[in-house]
Order: structure tokens, then sequence, then C-alpha cells
């Protein structure tokens, strides 16, 4: 496992270089770092900062595509949980703690009803959280009346603009959250289990372990990293936008487990490949940003960037180049 | 050794994997109109020779001439085209499509460009008819038993009349009979001169049908014998690597007392029945038994044991545990009762592949105790190594995922999995199917030993032998029902057969 | 009633479900709206949902050979552009246009498929940088919409069969009705079709059968191209307009509608007609929003995602019900 | 004037409305239809509204739904120009008269609908446009943040903006990229932006306010002041712009009005009359400034 573990990273490791390198070359100033006001400040730490989100989410994901799962209705937990957090503050007195523990637990049970339609109810994961998906934006809407609701709370405001011993405090909450699930999924059965679940769920019941509960979970913890995620972006832009905020994050955080290698058919993860996925793509949209490159090549651009990238992971390109290579130099 | 003009020959191959020389230089040749028996303990490389040469593998080094010439594929459909057609180890086909379409997949009969599906059926059922076997072939592969699924892969393999048949441990989970069937058509195809590759670790079996025996061990050739020119024991050494003088009969019978068999059973089954799968039954168990289960294939025994484990969930009936009525009504419910189950179809219900045969073999230990008190990664390593040269398993490491192990060390982990769980009953469906000579004994010793001990055991098996010798009661299952209980003496192939018969 | 069941294949039931339930919500709304239950309405629903099901039966064959195909909406949105930008700025006659944009549909598809089959590259991430890709190309032909002012292509939308005096079944939802019954001779009836479920059930045991998967797969992809290019050059005759934004989202639609109509996301089981159903359901869904026509904005999409909920524990009941039976 | 309306209606029946709205996902689009459903409330007419979620398609559909229910007028507030002339034919054929709102659609013949209440896009960019050239004293480098690619405000708004700039050429649009109308997106835009060129950055154009707000927080948490370090323009006159223009922290809006419910319900009325109307009632649209802001802000309503 261990072995395996570090060849698998490896690529996405490589790829993450690559585009670094690249900005290294034709961005300069690119991998200054200064410190600003006692703040970390440069284009790596915005390019970290700006993947947290996705980051977040992406641990998540991961656990749920471990179990062969998919769930498309991050984006509109994220809206939801902002939501929340937005009219609580705005209408009650009520402690940052319990703003952000009732947000948080709204978000635990959208996940959880996921959870529900797909392990007891036995629905597919794409199309239980295609509902929430849909409704969710819905209910966010609901909640702020279609508005952007600006929220004025300086505490509130650290958790996504706020510095902590000069680090981004959102960098910090994501390390958090990583360590965590690390350590609660690897120190526990439970990392096994999922694993287990995903790779043959048959074998699994056989073998004692109680597959829906599983199931469940991870789909109640997908919402609680929504969640999480939902209150860093509102505090980022101080104001929760119920249309908005998160729109499309499920196809980047899917994108990023995919590419930090998790495979889709379950039954095994990699939750830093997932954090290294998070960094391609967010790295990949600053380089565009920044490289002037107009706005209708935006998507080709990207688009031919990820196809390189999913043909130089591929063990089959690498085979056959290698082997192309060794023949030359005979 | 070599013979003018086999079909096949293979000179020097070589596959290496990781950790692992698969195949180390090895010669075989096959000849026109003969049966060809493949030999070796679980790993010796039998099944990546047969892959090897079907192309599902690159081979890294050595030559193959088929019919004389240079033959080279990068797939079993070359090699199908070719005219050589493999029934593989495990069972390679579709469960969601029906039985049909599985044996006539890519070769369907087509009016006008499509698919006539009543020709299809018909043809089907004609196929299977040559194996004595009546089915409604619309049905999706994936609702029979793993026995008629192999037969269905062998009926697939037969249509395609191929110069040369390969047959990767087909009867491992056939019962007599229908060995007996597969064995006419292929002494039938022998007699057309088409050429047949036979693996198998049923000794007896090798010396019913084949003329010429291939001996493979750790990947390496250890000789080709004609059939008639080799004695059992001297067989089972050349298998073993042993030297004849060593080698002597390890199978030390246990005796099989019927003492403290009164008092409350430690397990007792009181009309446990569900309809449409299986009538209701009684059992008793006792500590320090083993009970065996005796029936024809499809009569009934994995539905007792999956209905007492609770995969199936009973309509009928209740269990005690010591007198106690216990609600069992899924497997992990069971599991916390102490009660094991080592699944019949090792493939769907056993491996999860991409573990490691670490990680397959703690799990329901794991379970058992609870997710979050995650056995140490010392401990684990300590009880893997302990299973690991108990059973024989043969791989480079324990982090190997299990997915790469040969069929048979793929079943021993299994069997592993659930002897370290340390059930206080353990219900073995087919644990020895797959199993080389050697760790087939070793693991009915362990099994015995594992009673003595004080674990009550519910054994499968369609090896009558095997549940005789083994078994201190007997159930016979006929038709989905509980048809008769035999002890003691009664114990015994003749009674058995007898019972399972009569109507 | 028993003999009924015996005749019935166990493995359509999700079918029969799916389509009495269809049945059911239509019956619904006839009784809560004024004028749902005309012909009209239901040409509509046809007419109105046809390019999501055309691509939706392209998909229907990715995802039961256990795949996925997200490119299929930005696919159809480049054959707009691209055919605007044959028409209206190279000038190219219908004649050439349509073989060129169906032929550019099935090579990108045939790409995809190759880079999945090569590569051994999840579907998912090379559907979704096609998906990227073909918007893009959109964008770079223009980032306006352009209009197709071309005769052929107004007579070819105002072409139809007349049902009544006043409505006509229009030509896009007659190519609609052909590509599904395409689709289902395809999946039923032909080798192709069938070596789709074998490798959705098993794609390991698929080769170990002799299957030419890599073929396949490739042509699967190709086809769901091919379907995405017919869904172009309908949007074009329902719009007559090339227009790269338009749409955003249809590869969910397309996705939610399979699946809906009764197919495994895991692959190896689904029905194109279940399929057809699917696309229905989520056509008449919108259907019932409209016809209530008061709700708040944020409720319609709250409604519509109850509405969904509702219609699949339907499915659900409905279909373990009968089972069980 | 609701009397009016309901005699004009056959039978005494009350008016029947269909209006399909393209998207509401942003405030702007929330405020139309608001304008719209209060203004339909307020003369007793009976509004059918389909929110289309951005998808042309579903506007078309929901257009065919109105027919099928036989509404009297339908209002259309499109999500693009174009596409429109199969669906209008039909409304047409069925004799029921469509009122675009916000934007204009290509169509071929005129007569398919009656008349458009509108702002004009490219005109915003110009005023956008003006006051900021002024504003620069006609030199400087200026960062542009554009909507959605392809949607039709964002090319009209940076053609009018360039129609302008491109006069002066000491004015130049160092950096243009898409923040998709969006607060977040302007915000890491604006990051991206001042990263790669710092202090190099004399003024900002957004293509609505949402990505102004957006950029405002990046410019602060850059370092920098709003308004004054880097001038900020956009369009829209939200309110929260005017909140922000009141903290100085913004200087300059141009209106683009979403209030269109009285007008098209007045232009639907004049029609029912039999008057003739103009093809384009133009919106009348200001430019506000950050020293005017605290004026206005409390008569806004959205
Ligand atoms: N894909 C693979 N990757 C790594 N090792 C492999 C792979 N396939 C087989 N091996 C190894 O090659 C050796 C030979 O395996 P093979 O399957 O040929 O055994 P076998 O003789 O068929 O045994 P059995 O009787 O158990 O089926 C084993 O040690 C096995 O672990
Ligand atoms: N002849 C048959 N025709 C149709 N279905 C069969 C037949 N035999 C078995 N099956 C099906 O296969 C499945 C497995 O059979 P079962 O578990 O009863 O076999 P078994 O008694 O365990 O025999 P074995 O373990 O030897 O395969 C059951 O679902 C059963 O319905
Ligand atoms: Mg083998
Ligand atoms: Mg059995």
């Amino acid at each position: 496992m261990k072995k395996k573990n570090y060849s698998s990273l490896l690529w996405p490791l490589i790829t993450l270089a690559a585009i670094l390198v690249f900005n290294l070359i034709f961005t300069k100033g690119f991998f200054n770092i200064e410190i600003k006001n006692g703040h970390l400040f440069g284009s790596i730490i915005d390019i970290i900062k700006r993947a947290v989100p996705v980051m977040i989410i992406a641990i998540g994901m991961t656990m749920v595509i471990a179990t062969k799962g998919i769930d498309i209705s991050v984006g509109s937990i994220i809206a939801i949980s902002g939501a929340i957090a937005a009219i609580i503050i705005l209408n009650t007195g009520l402690s940052l703690f319990f703003v952000i523990f009732l947000s948080l637990a709204v978000a635990f049970l959208f996940g959880a009803f996921n959870g529900l339609l797909i392990s007891y109810i036995g629905i597919q994961p794409v199309v239980a959280t295609l509902i929430l998906m849909v409704a969710g934006r819905g209910v966010a809407q609901l909640i702020t009346n279609g508005y952007v609701l600006y929220i004025d709370h300086k505490a509130f405001e650290y958790l996504g603009i706020g510095f902590f011993l000069g680090i981004p405090f959102s960098i910090i909450i994501t390390l958090i959250v990583y360590i965590i699930t690390y350590a609660v999924t690897r120190t526990t059965a439970i990392g096994l289990l999922i694993q287990a679940v995903g790779g043959n769920p048959r074998a699994s019941y056989y073998t004692g372990i109680n597959v829906k509960s599983i199931k469940f979970f991870v789909y109640a913890f997908s919402g609680l990293c929504a969640g999480i995620s939902g209150l860093i972006i509102s505090s980022d832009i101080k104001g929760a936008d119920p249309s908005f905020a998160g729109l499309w994050v499920e196809l980047d955080a899917i994108l990023a487990v995919v590419i930090g290698g998790t495979p889709f058919t379950g039954g095994k993860y990699y939750l830093f490949g997932s954090i290294i996925g998070s960094l391609i793509i967010q790295s990949l949209t600053t380089t565009i940003l920044t490289r002037g490159v107009p706005v209708q090549y935006t998507l080709v651009v990207k688009a031919i960037v990820v196809f390189i990238v999913i043909i130089f992971q591929s063990a089959e390109f690498r085979q056959k180049v290698l082997r192309g290579l060794k023949r030359k130099i005979q | 050794m070599i013979t003018a003009n086999p079909i096949l020959a293979i000179n020097r191959l070589c596959k290496d994997f990781p950790g692992v020389k698969a195949l180390d230089n090895v010669d075989f040749f096959l000849r026109k109109g003969e049966i060809h028996a493949l030999m070796g303990e679980n790993g010796a490389g039998k099944s990546v020779l047969v892959k090897v040469l079907t192309g599902v593998y690159k081979r890294d080094k050595g030559k193959i001439y088929f019919e004389g010439k240079p033959f080279y594929v990068h797939s079993p459909k070359e090699a199908q085209e070719c005219g050589i057609s493999t029934v593989y180890q495990e069972i390679n086909l579709v469960p969601n499509l029906s039985v049909a379409e599985n044996i006539y997949l890519n070769r369907q009969p087509q009016i006008r460009g499509f698919i006539d599906w009543k020709a299809t059926n018909k043809k089907a059922e004609k196929v299977l008819e040559r194996l004595d076997l009546k089915l409604d072939v619309k049905q999706p592969l994936g609702s029979f038993s793993i026995a008629i699924q192999q037969m269905v892969a062998i009926g697939r393999a037969l249509d395609l009349d191929a110069k040369v048949l390969i047959l990767d441990e087909p009867t491992s989970s056939l019962n007599v009979k229908e060995v007996q069937q597969l064995f006419t058509i292929m002494r039938k195809l022998k007699s057309l001169g088409h050429s047949i590759i036979f693996i198998t670790h049923f000794i007896d079996q090798v010396y019913e049908i084949s003329d010429r025996i291939t001996v493979l061990r750790n990947g390496m050739l250890v000789g080709e014998f004609l059939t008639d020119s080799i004695d059992r024991v001297e067989l089972i050494a050349k298998l073993m690597g042993k030297k004849l003088a060593e080698f002597s009969s390890e199978q030390a019978e246990i005796e099989q007392g019927d003492e403290n068999k009164q008092g409350i059973p430690f397990l007792e089954v009181q009309g446990l029945g569900k309809k449409g799968l299986i009538e209701p039954f009684d059992l008793r168990m006792y500590k320090r038994e083993v009970l065996g289960l005796a029936g024809l294939l499809g009569s009934g025994r994995t539905e007792i044991a999956n209905l007492i484990f609770g995969i199936d969930r009973a309509d009928k009936g209740q269990i005690l545990l010591n007198g106690k009525s216990v609600n069992i009504s899924n497997p992990h419910d069971s599991l916390k009762f102490g009660f094991g189950l080592c699944p019949e179809d090792r493939k769907s219900e056993g491996i999860i592949e991409d573990l490691s045969i670490r990680e397959n073999i703690i799990l329901s230990l794991q379970v058992k105790k609870g997710c979050f008190k995650y056995i140490k990664r010392k401990i684990q390593e300590k009880l893997v190594s302990k299973y690991i040269d108990m059973l024989k398993i043969k791989t480079p490491d324990m982090e190997q995922a299990i997915k790469n192990l040969s069929g048979g060390n793929q079943q021993k982990v299994i069997v592993a999995r659930w002897l370290a769980s340390n059930p206080g009953l353990l219900i073995m469906d087919e644990p020895t199917r797959g199993i080389d000579v050697g760790a087939k004994a070793e693991i009915q010793k362990l099994i015995l030993e594992l009673s003595q001990k004080g674990m009550a055991i519910l054994f499968i098996s369609s090896e009558l032998e095997e549940v005789i010798r083994c078994s201190q009661k007997v159930v016979v299952v006929r038709d989905k029902a509980k048809i008769a209980e035999l002890t003691g003496t009664q114990i015994n192939e003749h009674t058995i057969m007898n019972k399972i018969a009569v109507v | 009633m028993k003999l009924l069941f015996k005749r019935i294949n166990r493995k359509k039931i999700p079918l029969y479900a799916n389509f009495i339930i269809f049945v059911l919500i239509y019956a619904l709304g006839a009784i809560f709206y004024r004028k749902f239950l005309s012909l009209r309405v239901f040409v509509n629903l046809l007419t109105d949902n046809s390019f999501l099901g055309i691509t939706a039966v392209g998909m229907t064959l990715v995802i039961i050979s256990g795949g996925i195909d997200l490119s299929v909406g930005s696919m159809m949105v480049f054959t707009t552009m691209l055919i605007a930008l044959f028409t209206e700025m190279l000038h190219l006659p219908p004649i050439v246009v349509l073989p060129a944009v169906v032929l550019i549909g099935v090579l990108f598809g045939s790409l995809m498929g190759g880079l999945i089959h090569f590569f051994n590259a999840p579907p998912f991430i090379v559907t979704l940088s096609g998906m990227f890709l073909a918007r893009g190309l959109g964008f770079v032909i223009s980032l306006d919409s352009i209009p197709i002012k071309h005769k052929f292509y107004y007579n070819a939308s105002q072409f139809g069969i007349q049902l009544t005096e006043k409505i006509r079944m229009p030509i896009i939802a007659i190519i609609f009705i052909a590509v599904v019954i395409i689709g289902i001779i395809l999946s039923h009836y032909t080798k192709f079709g069938r070596n789709t479920y074998a490798i959705g059930g098993n794609e390991q045991s698929a080769v170990l059968m002799g299957l030419p998967v890599g073929r396949i797969k490739i042509m699967i992809y190709a086809f769901s191209g091919m379907c995405s290019a017919l869904a172009g050059i309908v949007y074009v005759l329902y719009t007559l307009s090339g227009y790269g934004l338009a749409y955003m989202g249809l590869e969910l639609d397309s996705v939610a509608s399979v699946v809906i109509g009764g197919t495994l996301l895991t692959g190896g089981v689904g029905y194109v007609e279940g399929t057809l159903v699917g696309v229905l359901i989520q056509g008449l869904i919108y259907n019932f929003i409209t016809f209530q026509g008061n709700l708040n904005v944020w409720w319609a999409k709250i409604v519509i995602g109850l509405l969904l909920l509702f219609f699949i524990l339907m499915q659900r009941t409905f279909s373990t019900r009968t089972a069980a039976n | 004037a609701s009397g009016e309306t309901e005699e004009k209606a056959a039978g005494g029946k009350k008016l029947v409305v269909g209006f399909s709205q393209n998207d509401t996902n942003n405030p702007w689009g929330t405020a139309e239809t608001e304008s719209v459903k209060d203004e339909a409330a307020k003369r007793g007419i009976e509004l059918k509204y389909a929110d289309a979620m951005t998808k042309q398609a579903n506007q078309i559909k929901a257009i065919r739904a109105f027919i099928a229910q036989d509404v009297d007028a339908i209002f259309l507030a499109p999500q693009v120009e174009t596409g429109w002339e199969p669906v209008l034919k039909e409304a047409k054929a069925a004799g029921i008269p469509v009122f675009l709102l916000d934007r204009g659609v290509d169509v071929t013949d005129d007569s398919l609908y009656v008349t458009l209440l509108a702002s004009d896009f490219v005109f915003e960019g110009e005023e956008a446009g003006k006051w900021l050239a002024e504003e620069m004293n006609y030199k400087g480098n200026i960062v542009e943040l554009q909507g959605t690619p392809g949607a039709s405000p964002t090319i009209d708004r940076k053609k009018g903006f360039e129609n302008i700039i491109n006069k002066y050429p000491d004015l130049k649009i160092i950096k243009s990229q898409t923040a998709e109308y969006q607060m977040g997106k302007g915000k890491e835009l604006m990051e991206a932006f001042l990263k790669a060129e710092g202090e190099n950055i004399d003024a900002v154009y957004a293509h609505n306010d949402a990505m102004a707000l957006g950029a405002i927080q990046a410019i602060e948490e850059y370092g920098l002041k709003p308004a004054e370090d880097i001038i900020i323009v956009s369009v829209d006159a939200i309110k929260d712009a005017f909140e922000a223009m009141v903290a100085q922290k913004l200087n300059c809006t141009v209106e683009c009005t979403p209030l269109l419910g009285p007008g098209a319900f007045d232009a639907l009325e004049k029609h029912l009359a039999g008057e003739k109307l103009p093809k384009w009632i133009k919106s009348e649209d200001q430019v506000f400034t950050k020293d005017t802001a605290a004026d206005y802000i409390d008569s806004r309503k959205y």
C-alpha cells in the first residue's frame, strides 16, 4: 500500500510542478513570497487560498467516490450553508460558534438526506444528489430572497480572509479538515471499510460490514465538507451569494479527485492526491487568468491541458513512450 | 521428448511479475488429438501460462509455435480467431446478459444483419443439452449458481469448435455427474482430432482422462510424463517437490467420537425456511462438531448456509444460540454472535480485488472488533504472516493486491479471513475449491483441529469424500429441502448417494 | 393476472413501472390544469425535448457500457456553431454542411473513445475535457450568437406531418422518434449493442470472451458523438441560430434522463425505451411548473426537485412491489 | 387603469399574460421579475410566470406552453438575441402579441413582436467609457472584468466601452478576462490581475456591479484603496453598488434598470387599445457617481 501510494501520487505531482515551472519561466515574480503586514503574500499563496473550497469539497468527494458513488449536490449545499450563516448573523445575536455550528449542522443534514436516499432507499447516487442539486439552490435563494446577503461580522470574516501566524486562516482550516479526515480514516478502520465497500459491496456485505451505514455517513460527511466550504466562500466575499456560490464546483471537485488518482470505479482512494488535484486545477485557472489568454480561448486551453494531463498520467502511454525512448538509445 | 509436429510448442517461455517469476523458461508441447493435463501447486504458473498463450499477458521471452508457425497474439480475440478456445479459471462471462447471449455473444445468428433471438436461444439450449443441462436460457446468467455458470462457460468454449481447447480448472465447482458429462464430450472431441489442455487439482480426474501430464512448480518446468507411466505417489511427489521418501501420507484421520453431544446444542435451527428458497429445516450443532452438508448442485446447501448467516432473511422459524433465541437479520448480526461464513463464490462474494492480502485477511476480524478499534499494524502483520505460513499462501509479500494471486491462493486468503475472525460457528461453503492436493489436506486437517478446539463447523463440499472424511454428522439436501441426517457409520458414500438419488 | 406476470420479462419491470408512472403523472396534470391533456401539449413535449432526447439515446449506450459522456451538450452547441460558420460565413450548401457536421461529431466521439481505450483514461475526465474543448471551440468560432438565415433551414424547420388542421408533428420530433427507434434496434438487435451490454457488465470478462472491446468502445463514443451532432442539427432547426452559450448543463439533464429511465450508472443494465420515458418525464415536470405559472422563482426549483424525488420514490416502490409479486 | 384592462378582456374575464424570464440567478433578474409580478398584481392581471434557468430551450418551451394555454399576451425576456423566429411565428399564428423585455431579438420580420422595452447595452458601455476616460484624464491602464462570454450584455458593454477608449491612445485596456458576472469570481480575477500588474492598474471596468463589489474586496486585501488608488466603474446600479459608493469604495455605476413591469403593462394596454407603439421603448438610464450616490440611495428599490 505504502509504496503504491507514492507512485500514484508521483504523476499528479509532476503535473503540478510542470504548471508551476511554466509560470516560473513566463510570469515574473510568480514565486515571490513576501511578508506584507505580517502576512504571507504572493501568487502561490493565492493559488492555495483559492483552491481551498475545492480542496475541502474534494476531501468529502474522495470518500464518496471511494465507495463508488458521486455527489453532485455539493454546490447547492455550499449555497445553503452560506445563506443560513448569513441569516443567523443578520437576524439573531447568536455567537459565532452557534452560527458555525448551526450552518454546518444543516449542511450535514442535507448530506445525510442524500445518504438516506442512496443507502437505505437504494436510489442511484447521481439521481439522488441531482434532486438536492436542483432543489438546494432554490432553498438557498428562498432563504436569502434571491439577493446577495452581506455579512458584516469581523469574526466571521476571519474564516475566509483572516490570517493565523501569517498564514491565511482558510488554508489552516483545510489543513485541519485534511488531518482529521486522514487521522479518522487511517487510525481507525473506517478507511479500510470504505475501500472495501467501494471495491466489492457484495463481498463487504458477506464480511459483515454494515455497507448501508458506511455509505450513509460518507454522504453526510460530504455534506459537512460542503458546509465548511460554504462558510469559507461566504466569509471570503463577506456575503452569501445563493445563486453563484459553489456553482459547478462539483465538477471541479470530481475532476480534482480523479486527477489525484482515485479511480471512479471505487475501492481505492488517495486523499492527498485529491489535494494535489485541486491545486492543479486552481493553478491552471490562475495561470489562464494571469497569462492574458483571450476569453474565447480559455476553455480550449483548459481542455488541452487536461488532455495532456490525462495522457501523461496513463500508464499505457508512459510504457509506450519509455519503450520508444529505450529503443532510440539502443 | 519432442515428438514430431506438435500442434502447439512452447519454448523457454518467461513471464515476470513484480517480485514473482511466474514462468521461468517453461517448455510445453501439445500434440494433435491428445488431452494434456497441466498440473502444479497453487501459484505454480498454470493460469499464467494459459494467459500468456492466449494473449492476455505479454510474454517477456520465449517462443510459441502453433501448427509449426510462430504464434504471437495480442488478445484473446486473436487467439480465438486462430483456433484456440479457452475457459479461464475464474468464470469470465457477463452476469447481466442471458445464458444464451453469453454463449453466443458476438456470434449470434442473424437475419439480415439483425440478431435472431429465437435462433440464438434455440441454439444455446442445444449446446447446453450436450452438457445435459436444461435451463431457461433467457434468464440472466448472474441468477444461476457458479456451477451452472461454469457449465455455460464450457458450453461457449465447446461451441467455438476450436483446434485447441484450454480448460483451466473447469471441474472445481462441478459434481461427479457433471464431470462425467464433460469428460464424455472431451473424449469425443479428442477422437475428432482436437487437442485439449486440461488444468485441475484432482488427481483422479487426471488419471481418468489425460494422455500426458506436464508438471510445473514455482514457474519452472518439472517435467512431462505419460500418464500411464507415472504412478500417483510419484506424481504427487513431483507436484509438491518432495523426494519420494519424504512424502508420507499426512492425512492423519482424526477420531470421530460421538461423545458430549447431549444437552443444549450450541446452535439450534428450528423450522428455518424461506419461500421459494428452501423448505423449513431443523439443525442441531454442538461445539467440537463438524456437520457436513451433502447434496447435488442446486440442491440448496448454499441456501441453508446463507439463511443461517443472515444473508437471506428467513420468513419462518428461528435460530437458538445456546438455547436462547437470537435475531439475525444480516451478516453483521451473525458476526456479532460469533458466526463466520466462508462464501461459495470467491470472485463476487469473497475477495475485494484492490485490497491487499493483509487487508483482505483482517477484514472480518476488524469488523467484529468494531471500526474504531483498529488493529495495530504490527499485530495485523503477525496475524497475517501466521496464516500465510499456515496455509502456504504463495506471494512475494502481504501487501500484494489479492487480484494478483493465483486462484487457489485467493481462496486460501478467504479461508484465512474467516479463520482469523475466530468464530464460534464457522460455515464453510466449498472452502477447498481450486486448492491443490497438499493444501487441501492442510485445510481438512485444520478443520478437524479447529473443531477439536471447540469450534462448530458447518462444512459444505461437492467432494463427497471430503465431507465424509471431515464430518461427524452429515445432512443430506435435495431439491431445496433437508431429507436426511446421518451419523456415525451411516456416513459413507453408499448411504449418502442412496439418499440423494432415491426419490 | 398471474399469466400476465409470467409473460412479463422480469428485467423489464422498472421499464414498465416507469411508463405507468409517466401516464399517472400525465393524468394528474390533466386533472389539475386546463388544456394539459391536449394533442398540442403532447406534441410539444416531444418537440421541445427532442435534442435532449437525441443526446440521451447516445448517452444511454455510453452508460450501458459503463462509461459516461459529459461532452454531449457542448458537442451539440459546437455543432450549431459549425453549421452557422459553414452556412453563414463560408456559404456552403446544406448538402455539404449536414454530413460534414455529423462526421465531425463522429470523429470527436471516436477521439474521446480512443483516448479512453488506448490510454485507459477515466471516461469522466476525458469527456469532461471534451466538454470544455467543444464549448471552447464554439467560442473560438464566435462569441456572438449567429442567426442562420439560409432558406433550407427555415423550410426544413417548417416541415412536418399535419396531425390535425392546426397541429403538426414537426420534423425535429420525427427525427427524435427515429433516433429512439434506431437506438432500440441498435441496442437490442445488433452485435454492437449486445457487446455494449457485455462491456458494461464486466469489461475484463468481455476481453477474455474475445470481444473486440477497444473497437466497440470507440464505436460507442462515436455513436454518442453522432447523436450530439444530430441534436445540434435539430437545435438549429429549433432556433435557426448558432449560439455558444446555449443550453449549459444539457449533459446533466441527459444523464438524469437516462438514469431516471432505469439505466444503471454502473453499467450493463438499461433500455433506450426507458430513456425516452425518462426524457418525457423531465419535460413533464417542467410543464407542470409552467402550467402552474405562479410559483415563486425559487419555489419552482424546489418543486422540480420534489417532483423528481416523488417520481423516483414511486418508481422504487412500484418496481419492488411488482418484483415481489 | 385596471378597470380599463378588465373591460378589454373578452367576457369580462381576467387578462392572462405569460412571462418567460430567462434567468433569475442574479439580483438584477430578480428585480425585473418582481417588478413585472407586482405590476400584474396591481392591475389585476393573471401572470403565468416561467423561469428558464438560463436555457433558451426552456423559454421556447414556456412560450409554447403559453400558446397551448391561450394566453392573451406574452412577455419575453430573451436569453439571447437569435433563435426566436420559429416560435414567435407560432405565437403570431395563434394571434398572441409578444412584448420583449430587456433585450432585443434578431428576426427578419419585426412584426413578430409588438415592442421592445430595454436599455441599450452598447450605450451603457459608452457611458461608462466616457465617464472613466474623463476621470482618468484620458491616460492610464484599465483592467476589464467581463461578464459571461457570449452573453449579449457582455458583448455590447465591451463594444460600447471600447468604442470610447480606443479613441484615446494613452488609455489602454491591459487585461480583460471573464468573471461571469459573479462576485466571488470578480474577487478572484481582480486578485490575479493585481498579482500580475500590481500598481500598474489605474482603473477597473466591470460589466456589472457584483463583479465590481468583488474587485473592491480584492483591492482592499491587496492593500490599496478602492476608488482612490484604483478607479472603479461598473454597470447596473443595484442598491449594493450605491452602498459601496456611499462608503466611497466605488466611483461610478451606469444604470441599467430592471424595473420594466409598469412600462410593459402600459405598452400592453396601449396595444390592446389599438395604439401604435415604437419598436424600441428605451429605458432612461442615468449615470451615478459616488458624489451623488447618497441622494439616491433611499429611493433605490433593488
Ligand atoms: N497479474 C499478476 N500480477 C502479479 N502477480 C501475478 C499476476 N498473475 C499471477 N501472478 C503470480 O504468478 C504466479 C502464478 O500464478 P498462476 O495464476 O499461474 O497460478 P496457478 O498455477 O494457476 O495456481 P492456481 O492453481 O491457484 O490457480 C503466482 O505467484 C501469482 O501470484
Ligand atoms: N438446475 C438449476 N436450474 C436453475 N437454477 C438453478 C439450478 N441449480 C441451481 N440454480 C440456482 O443457482 C443458485 C445456487 O444454487 P444452490 O446454492 O442451491 O446450489 P448448492 O446447493 O449450493 O450447490 P453448489 O454449492 O454445489 O453449487 C440458486 O439461486 C438456484 O436457484
Ligand atoms: Mg490458476
Ligand atoms: Mg453452493
